[in-house]
């Protein structure tokens, strides 16, 4: 591997409520090259959004906490940088994008304001040149008139507009990482495909690393070279993509990939979700999060902690089906 | 590879466990915690701050000493003895005695009466009539608004003296009539904080969702709109507290007040502000001193309500 | 937007007239007669030509109509408490000392209680919060008139910059303003604390962290202007509460301002001075609140009060 | 043929953006919906569909153009019979999260219309709570938490949960499963199903993801720039798209296999999105078509019934074009 | 100082300009360093410096050094001296008054003082159009009252300017204290082109013309006023001052601070710093006619009953109100007229009369009991005291409600009100029992006496007794001066028997007076001096 762009070790990140402790992210470790693009999938309330929101420090603190682990950004703990030093990273380095376009963009300053407004903070530039490069953005990401809507407020901007904007804000200032929390859930195909072509394009060019979360398994085969596939709170499968796609291995894994609607699919059939609830992370289970839902759970999976199997050289999985001792029911 | 790295030694697990499992035993029970309503759960947030329980427990203490303090000397509060006139603080006089030689313990404490129950009564009024004016007036907007408003700017601009005297004059003097003429223009001020706080929150989605589901206008204040601005409604009623508190002795000024010989506060230590001259501070320290307890009691209350109320602050 | 200031004019215009018209007739209703109070003992005579002069012997309402010309010409006439002034001059001649007072004022208590709320909030339930909040039981449990009398028993006859009393520099609006200004300050403060908790919350705060942006800018640019929603909406009716003087704290620090008048003028029963004082300090406030409703716009432009429901 | 349950007829919303500008987010569609049909709408983000959600529901007033449910305008309803239509037309918003009341617990988010409607009251309700939690996948944990707490499609069930809370007949439901995973999305969108064959719902339901629309669908609308383009079956709009903005569309889907999208074709549109500002005179699409002619820049083109139940607008089926 | 500028006034000067110079020059003057200037808290803004028309403490305090009347009364005794008249004399009959006035007596403008400009004045005093609220003291000339009430003419008030120089005035009645009415500054002249010319002369220092020891020279409304010396004052010489500046400060304890920071010269004493400064060295005590009392309403039950009124006169113990309230040694009224006028005879008013008052609450609870047999009250009826508010009547209130309780048995419930709502209801009787107070307007009992006739405005008790009324009128129109105090002092025998009113105390005015300021002159009725004021 050409080094790593970040790694992250055995993070956890937990949430104090009312009741107790909400165990969000339970020892979740990946790395991310220079120039590659890796999705996380999974679960959704599994921990991917508080993952990536602990690469920015931006957890909120309190009710959050990370209870241990370390990211590191080209070696350097994030953790020892100074609040100061942070800002650096911040919007430069690692850009990102928000899961939820409307409450995450300020209702009260203009489009082209928000913007505009960490470029003018990262790098010498007049706002003027500024707007140029936000309409340039703008114009990238499908937005039309884009002169015009720089002057409009979000709230004046229908979903996946909001959306394309978070996406165009966090691209300003060119950053090496990119982390994209569900950057196209809003947006319709045509303009998908425009996104994910302009992510490629900016990749080829600048070499950005991205960390893409998303449900569209769709999107993951586009784009993605590697995936993270995450489940109350843990990764429980890692691969390239055509690992994932092609030898699933890890029950969930399988599930997630039956559950898709397919276009030639029949109708009148209801989908094939997983059946049940996912666990709640208030008291995560000892052993596989998974067992209540798994088809071919076994007693050792209530009991205890599935220990990682390496597949291949870059494909793992938490499962305890990989054990010698049990027969692939699949 | 970082996933790797800790392994442990899975063949000390038994064979025996590599079963399937009994679908059944794998459900698992989820105890339901006791669900608390919004209110409930608020106050229990409020009791876990000490700060704010101190203010509370403030509170509670000095709306005892109201009752009982009057009773704890041999005095009453209208008992002269002029000779004893400007008495320092003494096991006597606990509080000193002020310029006809009454005793200032009991009567700060029989103005404790007048004055909690004025500035309790006050802010209560307040709360109610602004909350529900200044929310009518925001969440309806347009004309509705624009009338509300309109009614306020009058209520404003009237000379206020002029209509307290006006209201002296046909009311007569009285603890009601103070009351009365505290609430004629005290809700304003909550009455548009309010409404500048409707008109910003009735545009997120939650109200238009609660809208959709057939929720009134009343609904959608008392649910959505009011926990949303209870801020800047908490401390504009801390606030009223102490202002209520002294507008009496401005009222009273007036003839409006509860006549002498009866304390209250405001009057106590407006008839002491000569004091910073002769150095009888006693007369003056002990009304003002309680009326800024009584303010500061409110204020750290307020800050702790104002906490519990807002669930992203909770630790 | 055009219509709609025309329209507010128009509503402001019908505000002031109603507010005119109650004063005058509850002036004429509460017991005190002018006349009765500014002189002893003249002749019946004497005092018809007085009422004459004041135009006190029409019917009540022709002197209505007369006075509601007044209004509308900004021309009082004399004034019933000293005759040979007349109400603009005394207003005039005293309006200058009243609104440098209070701009003095205004500014004193909207700085500082913008900070002082901010940092509070931004140090939440730590020391500087607990100093804020105690500065600010301070200044609104101890009255202005209490404070002025501090100020200038304790600090101004001890420090020869601060001029005891009186008006003339700059100097001589340093004590009064502040005497003026912490109550209004304690109460932005407050304000101001509370909403930015509130706002500290949002997402949006978040996205301006990704941003990198730094804190002061962070604070200043995306959370302060949501929170002054309730700041601006307080402001209106203070600033025309402090540009028109304070009876107390101009008597104290003896400043020639024009807060007297809107006392005296009702204990004296001094019409045209009533009629005066109603109606400078009423246009200052629909003005303001008109000012305050297109400040809504400015800070939260999805507050919209000129366009029809959407 | 069913009952139509909602009618739109010409219907139009224009917002005052900035000075005088008027930016027309729908621009005249009229569409129906049957009684027990699910009707998707699909189409380019910002073209509209939201706001045609808002305003068949009343959150707009419309600029012009009528709604009908039951056959009353919808615009014209008050008092008693507001509260009864509030009932029986839901909503299920876009934003997950901001259709969430911060203040308020995930329990009472839920139950609101519930106690608006006084359909169920203590114990009854809670038990109503747990089960619609989950319902939607979630437990009962989570009653007690407020929206904050939660991740972003865990609130988006918690709308659709409220939605369904009270047993609405119609509900509008603006892409409710895009932030779901999809093992939730099977969930939720086979509960949907199982709802319209229990009690004959009826969806409006707008979404982005084609293969899905195409699964719940009975019909499917096309929307581009505040117009309708097409509308039809699902399959035959699937089989056989006819306005090239739909082929477009079609030929976008992103399949979740990463040889075949290595290899894949599609049409990718050129030219700029147009404004709803200002739009292209004529047919909206002009722009960015490839099968363009003159006559699409001077006429608006007709909608046509160009087989049954299979409408159109574009000139290339338009009579004297073809 | 040297005031050059000033000697050729009278050359400089065209007939009818109002806008002179001279008052510029003063004005330079008055800055130059090591001038005498006598800062004096005047308190508030004089009303007006016109004197039909500013009749209150403010203007007259003013005025009173800024213009002069036909005398004016002594530095040491209140008894007129020659002032704008030389001298002048009185017919036989005491009823009329010719006046000469002085050659030296000039305006400020520079134009001699003409005894038309005192037919003027008086007349304009008396005209209803002025429309003066000190309108009354004209009265004491034949005419005058009628003219002012509409009924007779200007040409019939008895009052003529004989020539440039001399006056005669005619009275309606032979009062002997007329030449001390004349220096009230109600009587002041005016300069008559001015007056007419000019509405406004009074509002500002450039067209304001005075005839007094000062000039006035610089006013800044609300703020100071500032006056000068006047150089061609006729006693010029006399006056030591080169100014006095009057300051507006209202508030006593800034007045104080300002006092201490040495920011004024004299000023008032904060009422609570009373007891502690009343005996200091800068304290300046001087007595004042005037009195604090309270009135019944003898309309109104119980107080119909003389005997119940006068038990409650006799209940309240007015030295202790002094002693432990106002405590600015205030003397307690023993009587109802001021205690230190003249009296023929050669000693005080209250000396040659006796005493007439005291408090007696044995007494006074036998007449309660007296009172509530004659009327068959087993129970008294409620009894309400109002008052004016202010912190002072507020605390004799509660105190007197203490003294009722204690030496009576009576509650009293107490009620202030805001003064022009009290006003208004003690003059329309519909207050009970009420706080009043009364301020002497000239030197004899005469002053006081005549208040409480049959429908006199002051009456304000629905008393009315027509003996008294009978020995009022007599009074006046007796020559006689013993046999017209003998008169008087049965007029009050007659009136304290009744007892109409408790009688408190008298005021008297204290200051706070720099070392270094000698020499101002106060009298009991009367204003401010600071002819003979200096500063060392
Ligand atoms: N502030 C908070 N307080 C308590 N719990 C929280 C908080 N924020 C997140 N959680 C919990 O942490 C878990 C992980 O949330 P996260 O937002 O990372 O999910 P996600 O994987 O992004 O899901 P989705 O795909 O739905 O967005 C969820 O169960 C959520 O309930
Ligand atoms: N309140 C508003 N004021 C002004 N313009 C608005 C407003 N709401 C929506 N718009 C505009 O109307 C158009 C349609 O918006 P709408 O939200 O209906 O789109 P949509 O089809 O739902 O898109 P998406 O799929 O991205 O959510 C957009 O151009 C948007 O900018
Ligand atoms: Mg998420
Ligand atoms: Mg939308």
């Amino acid at each position: 591997m050409s080094g790593t762009l970040l790694e992250i070790n055995d993070l956890a990140v937990s949430f104090s409520t009312q009741g107790g402790e909400v165990q969000a992210v339970r020892g979740v470790s990946f790395a991310v090259g220079p120039g590659e693009t890796v999705a996380i999938v999974g679960e959704s309330g599994c921990g991917k959004s508080v993952t990536a929101q602990s690469i920015m420090r931006l957890i909120p603190e309190p009710p959050g906490r990370i209870k241990h682990g370390s990211i590191h950004l080209h070696g350097k703990d994030l953790a020892s940088l100074t609040e100061k030093q942070m800002r650096n990273v911040r919007g430069k380095q690692i850009g990102m994008i928000f899961q939820d376009p409307m409450t995450s963009l300020n209702p009260t300053l203009t489009v082209g304001d928000q913007l505009t407004e960490g470029i003018l903070t990262h790098e010498k530039m007049s706002q003027r040149e500024a707007n140029k490069e936000a309409i340039e953005l703008l114009h990238l990401v499908g937005i039309a008139n884009p002169d015009e809507r720089l002057k409009q407020y979000p709230h004046q901007f229908s979903g996946g507009m909001r959306q394309r904007l978070m996406i165009a804000m966090a691209l300003m200032c060119k950053p090496e990482l990119l982390i994209a929390d569900e950057p196209t859930t809003a947006l319709d195909v045509t303009i998908q495909a425009q996104i994910i072509d302009l992510f490629k394009e900016i990749q080829e060019k600048t070499g950005v690393a991205i960390i893409i979360i998303t449900h569209d398994l769709g999107v993951v085969a586009q784009i993605a070279d590697r995936i993270n596939v995450m489940y109350a709170g843990e990764i429980v499968e890692y691969g390239t993509v055509k690992e994932i796609f092609y030898q699933p291995e890890h029950p969930y894994t399988r599930g997630l990939l039956t559950s898709v609607p397919r276009l030639d699919g029949d109708r009148s059939q209801p989908l094939i979700p997983i059946v049940g609830t996912p666990p709640d992370l208030f008291a995560p289970p000892v052993g596989c999060a998974f067992t209540s839902r798994c088809k071919y759970a076994m007693k050792v999976c209530q009991a205890h902690d599935p220990e990682v199997t390496e597949l291949s050289e870059q494909h793992y999985t938490k499962c305890w089906l990989q054990d010698d001792r049990v027969e692939k029911p699949y | 590879m970082a996933l790797t790295q800790n392994r442990t030694n899975k063949q000390k697990i038994d064979d025996s466990l590599f079963v399937p499992l009994d679908k059944h035993s794998a459900e698992l029970d989820v105890m339901v915690r006791p669900s608390l309503g919004f209110w409930q759960d608020a106050w229990k947030r409020l009791l876990k701050n000490k700060l704010a329980v101190s203010g509370l427990f403030l509170i509670v203490l000095l709306t005892i000493m109201a009752i009982i303090g009057p009773w704890l000397t041999p005095y009453t509060y209208s008992e002269q003895t002029l000779s004893n006139q400007n008495m320092g603080p003494s096991s006597e006089h606990w509080f000193g005695t002020d310029n006809l030689g009454r005793d200032m313990f009991t009567r700060t404490w029989y103005g404790a009466r007048i004055s909690l129950f004025i500035g309790f009564s006050a802010a209560l009024i307040e709360f109610i009539i602004g909350v529900i004016y200044g929310g009518i007036s925001g969440y309806k907007g347009g004309r509705t608004d624009n009338i509300l408003m309109r009614i306020i700017d009058i209520l404003y601009g009237l000379p206020y003296l002029l209509v307290v005297i006006l209201l002296m004059v046909v009311m007569g003097p009285g603890l009601f009539t103070i009351i009365i003429a505290l609430t004629l223009t005290g809700w304003i001020g909550m009455a548009r904080i309010v409404r500048g706080q409707v008109l910003q929150l009735k545009t997120n989605e939650y109200v238009l969702a609660s809208k959709v589901l057939g929720a009134n206008t009343s609904r959608i204040i008392r649910k959505h709109l009011l926990p949303n601005t209870m801020g800047p409604v908490i401390v504009s009623m801390t606030l009223t507290v102490p202002g209520a508190i002294f507008a009496e002795a401005f009222l009273s000024f007036l003839g409006l007040g509860v006549s002498a010989p009866i304390a209250s506060w405001g009057s106590m230590a407006n008839d002491a502000l000569g004091v910073l001259n002769t150095g009888y501070w006693w007369r003056l320290f002990f009304p003002a001193f309680f009326i800024s307890l009584t303010m500061l009691a409110f204020n750290v209350f307020g800050d702790g309500l104002r906490d519990a109320l807002d669930p992203k602050l909770r630790r | 937007m055009l219509k709609y200031i025309f329209k507010r004019f128009l509503w402001m215009i019908l505000t002031i007239w109603i507010i005119v018209t109650l004063t005058f007739f509850l002036m004429h209703a509460i017991p005190g007669d002018p006349l009765d109070v500014a002189d002893v003992g003249s002749s019946d005579a004497a005092s018809a030509n007085l009422a004459a002069y004041y135009n006190l012997d029409q019917s009540l309402p022709m002197q209505y109509v007369t006075y509601l010309k007044n209004v509308a010409t900004f021309d009082f006439g004399p004034s019933m408490t000293s005759r040979s002034r007349t109400v603009n001059d005394m207003l005039e001649s005293g309006f200058p000392a009243s609104l440098q007072l209070g701009l003095a004022t205004l500014f004193f208590s909207v700085i500082s209680g913008v900070a002082l709320g901010v940092f509070a909030a931004l140090r939440h339930n730590r020391m500087i919060d607990y100093v804020t909040m105690i500065l600010a039981v301070i200044g609104i449990s101890i009255p202005n008139f209490i404070q002025s009398m501090l100020f200038i028993n304790y600090i101004a006859v001890n420090i020869e910059f601060f001029p005891i009393a009186r008006w003339g520099t700059y100097r001589h609006v340093i004590l009064p303003a502040i005497a003026l200004a912490s109550g209004p300050m304690a109460i932005i403060a407050r304000l101001t604390r509370s909403n930015m908790l509130e706002v500290l919350t949002q997402d949006y705060i978040r996205t301006a962290k990704a941003k990198g942006l730094s804190a002061r800018k962070i604070v200043v640019k995306h959370a302060l202007r949501n929170a002054l929603l309730p700041v601006v909406t307080i402001m209106g009716a203070l600033t025309a509460a402090v540009l028109t003087g304070s009876f107390v704290v101009e008597r104290i620090f003896a400043i020639p301002g024009i807060g007297q008048y809107f006392v005296s003028s009702i204990s004296n029963r001094d019409y045209p001075m009533i009629m005066a004082t109603t109606v400078i300090y009423s246009s200052i406030l629909v003005v303001m609140m008109f000012i305050v409703d297109i400040l809504y716009g400015f800070i939260d432009p999805r507050i919209k009060l000129h366009a029809k429901e959407d | 043929m069913a009952k139509k349950l909602v009618e739109v007829r010409n219907l139009k919303k224009h917002f005052e953006v900035g000075k005088g500008k008027i930016l027309k987010a729908v621009n005249d569609i009229s569409f129906d919906v049957y009684e027990g049909e699910t009707l998707g709408l699909v189409g380019e983000s910002g073209c509209g569909k939201s706001t045609t959600g808002k305003t068949i529901i009343r959150l707009y007033r419309a600029t012009s153009g009528e709604v009908r449910f039951h056959g009353d305008d919808v615009h014209q309803i008050s008092g008693k019979n507001m509260k009864d239509f509030n009932r029986k037309m839901q909503m299920i918003f876009q934003d997950p999260y901001a259709s969430l009341n911060p203040r308020m617990k995930v329990e009472d988010i839920i139950a609101e219309g519930m106690d608006i409607h006084g359909l169920f009251k203590g114990k009854e309700r809670q038990r109503r709570v747990f089960e619609l939690l989950e319902t939607v996948g979630l437990n009962k944990e989570h009653a007690s938490r407020f929206p904050h707490e939660f991740s972003g499609g865990q609130r988006q069930r918690i709308g659709i949960a409220r939605a369904l809370a009270v047993n609405p007949e119609f509900i509008i439901a603006d892409e409710p499963i895009s932030a779901l995973d999809v093992s939730i999305q099977a969930q939720v969108v086979n509960l949907l199903k199982d709802l319209q064959k229990k009690h004959g719902l009826t969806y409006l339901f707008i979404a982005h993801d084609l293969s899905m629309v195409k699964h719940i669908s009975d019909r499917i609308g096309v929307m581009y720039l505040g117009a309708m383009m097409e509308l039809a079956e699902s399959e035959d709009l699937y089989d056989e798209p006819l306005h090239p903005y739909t082929k477009a569309l079609l030929s976008s889907i992103p399949l979740p296999d990463p040889e075949v999208e290595e290899t894949r074709q599609r049409t990718i549109l050129t030219g700029d999105v147009p404004s709803p500002i200002d739009p292209p005179s004529g047919c909206p699409f002009r722009t960015r078509c490839p099968e363009a002619m003159d006559v699409c820049a001077e006429k608006k083109p007709q909608w046509l019934e160009v087989r049954p139940k299979h409408y159109v607008a574009c000139h290339l089926f338009e009579p004297e074009s073809q | 100082a040297g005031c050059g500028g000033n000697d050729e006034t009278t050359g400089n000067n065209n007939e009818g300009n109002g806008n002179n110079d001279n008052n510029n020059n003063s004005n330079q003057e008055a800055s130059s360093d090591g001038d005498k200037i006598l800062i004096y808290n005047n308190g508030e803004e004089p009303t007006s410096l016109d004197p039909p028309i500013g009749n209150d403490e403010y203007s007259y305090s003013i005025l009173n050094n800024v213009m002069e009347g036909l005398t004016r009364l002594e530095q040491g005794e209140p008894v007129p001296e020659p002032a704008m008249a030389e001298d002048w004399e009185v017919s036989d009959d005491g009823l009329v008054y010719t006046f000469n006035l002085r050659e030296d007596a000039y305006w400020s403008n520079g134009e001699p003082v003409t005894a038309e400009d005192f037919e003027f004045s008086f007349k304009r005093l008396a005209d209803p159009e002025t429309a003066s609220p000190a309108a009354h003291h004209s009265y004491w000339i034949a005419g005058a009252e009628a003219f002012n009430e509409g009924e007779g003419s200007e040409d019939d008030v008895m009052v003529e300017a004989l020539d440039d120089k001399t006056l005669e005035v005619t009275l309606e009645n032979p009062v002997d204290f007329f030449e001390s009415i004349v220096a009230m500054p109600q009587l002041f002249p005016v300069h008559k082109e001015t007056v007419e010319e000019n509405d406004d002369w009074a509002n500002s220092p450039d067209t304001f013309v005075g005839n007094g020891p000062f000039v006035v020279s610089e006013w800044e409304n609300d703020e100071y006023l500032l006056v000068t010396k006047n150089e061609d004052y006729w006693d010029a010489d006399t006056v030591n001052l080169d100014g006095i500046e009057y300051v507006m400060v209202e508030d006593s304890n800034t007045a104080y601070q300002l006092y201490q920071n040495d920011e004024v010269h004299i000023t008032g004493i904060p009422s609570d710093m009373a007891g502690e400064l009343i005996d200091g060295p800068e304290t300046a005590v001087y007595p004042r006619s005037g009195i604090e009392f309270q009135r019944f309403n003898v309309e109104e039950e119980p107080f119909q009953n003389t005997n119940i009124r006068k038990a409650f006169a006799k209940a309240i113990n007015a030295q202790e109100i002094v002693d432990y309230i106002t405590q600015e040694n205030q003397p307690v009224m023993t009587g109802y007229v001021f205690d230190d006028f003249a009296h023929p005879a050669g000693g005080t008013y209250r000396e040659e009369v006796g005493e007439l008052h005291e408090f007696d609450p044995e007494e006074a609870q036998q007449l309660l009991e007296q009172g509530m047999e004659e009327e068959g009250y087993d129970e008294l009826p409620e009894v309400t005291f109002s008052y004016n508010t202010d912190d002072l009547h507020h605390t004799i209130a509660q105190a007197v409600q203490e003294m009722l309780q204690t030496n009576l048995e009576v509650d009293v419930t107490l009620e202030n009100q805001e003064w022009a709502v009290f006003l208004d209801a003690q003059r329309d009787l519909e207050l009970q029992y009420s706080r009043s107070s009364f301020l002497g307007g000239y030197n004899d009992p005469m002053n006081y006496l005549d208040n409480f006739t049959t429908g006199n405005p002051m009456n304000r008790t629905g008393w009315s007794n027509e003996e008294y009324d009978q020995l009022v009128s007599d009074a006046l129109a007796e020559p006689d001066p013993e046999q017209r105090f003998e008169l008087m002092a049965e007029a009050e025998r007659v009136f304290i028997e009744d007892a109409v009113i408790v009688p408190l105390y008298y005021y008297n005015s204290t200051f706070l007076e720099k070392p270094e300021v000698t020499d101002v002159v106060r009298h009991p009725v009367g204003f401010v001096e600071f002819k003979w004021a200096d500063l060392q």
